[in-house]
């Protein structure tokens, strides 16, 4: 059983848990990833959008579950991502995977957020913020000398 | 059916663009899809770089013999390589 | 910083994830265990009960809380166990780290569970059930004959 | 200070001992530790297989030499191996 979401709603860590309940699975792994206020070529990172081919980003992730279900045993599965722009510090992506054992759920997690990244037609782009102090802040003379 | 195909740009296809989609006119016996790669990149040569590295869709599925023709009304993706997450 | 746990009380998957947020913090990754009911010597599993060493236990898990910040980077740790008895279908253990990128987010988490298991003073005992229909049940003629 | 220790036992030695707690009589200038592990065997024969894999602590500090002893007052710990989770 899947639950699969690709919308720009905010993705919650404690539904996807909700999720992949069920008695007899003795292990479950979540993974969720945040978008970091990380330095780029745009600045400091303030969001990044995410631009998701629709319909083959869901079948991917059908075919995802599938597999994760056939090669693991997982029975229950989450596959949700983000869709449009994350700011900094929210969740863009969870995966996460309940099985009857644990080693089995911690592969099941790597294996759908390492296959997601590489096979789901998903893109990202940052978006920066002009910095708030610059290192060199144009001075009045210097403005003027050069006007 | 309309006389254009539609191409869809994502991901840094999209960037270099400026675009989301592109109409692009088709004759009605279709057009290869790697001409239609050939003429994108020459009309947008910021995209050819990005064109070289992509994967290709047309009407949903992946195309994996470039030989396939674009016909009016088909809608023909551009997928550069995936980065979600 | 790290969450550190050993109570009666129920666990929660989604206040795990509550621990583990922080902006700069890439990947986080939750394990959590739970009570299956299988077939053992006491019959069905219905319940584990476990018993812990209480303060070598929990200095056992800070020292788990640092070892993972220093090998895996990790910034925020749950490091949570149930004590006494555990139903079938409940929570027992969750472990969860929240780490600048996903691998080291993954290794952290397995390397907490699995050294939980190895070296924290927790045992944990089956509690069984008589099974509802027994396969032979004595019937009337057959305990007749026997009495 | 009470004459006795106090042995702890946890999980297969509690369950073995059907007791989590035993009070057992120490000289006051104390006992090794291996002896009193063989008297606790030589007491309770179903907990010997399990204090044979066991480690022991002392106030709560892990026994690496069993010459150390064990005084009146003491809190003697019992640990099978683990099995947490």
């Amino acid at each position: 059983m899947a639950s699969i979401r690709l919308s720009p709603r905010r993705l919650s860590c404690a539904a996807a848990c909700a999720e992949l309940e069920g008695p007899g699975l003795g292990g479950m792994v979540v993974f969720a990833g945040r978008v970091r206020p990380d330095r780029s070529r745009v600045g400091r990172v303030a969001a990044l959008d995410y631009d998701v081919h629709l319909a083959p980003a869901a079948r991917a992730l059908r075919d995802l579950a599938r597999l994760a279900e056939r090669r693991y045993g997982a029975r229950r599965i989450v596959l949700w991502h983000r869709v449009g722009r994350v700011t900094t510090g929210e969740i863009s992506v969870i995966v996460g995977a309940a099985c009857p054992h644990r080693a089995e759920a911690f592969a099941a997690a790597r294996f759908l957020i390492d296959e997601l990244k590489a096979t789901v037609p998903i893109w990202k782009a940052e978006r920066g913020r002009p910095a708030r102090r610059p290192r060199r802040p144009p001075s009045r003379e210097r403005a003027r000398g050069s006007g | 059916m309309p006389p254009d195909a539609t191409v869809r740009l994502f991901g840094p296809a999209r960037e270099a663009a400026g675009t989301a989609a592109l109409r692009w006119p088709v004759p009605p016996e279709g057009l290869a899809a790697r001409d239609l790669v050939h003429a994108l990149a020459r009309a947008h040569p910021r995209l050819a770089p990005t064109l070289r590295v992509s994967r290709f869709l047309l009407n949903d599925e992946l195309l994996t013999r470039l030989a396939r023709r674009v016909r009016p009304g088909d809608e023909f993706a551009v997928h550069p390589p995936y980065g979600g997450g």
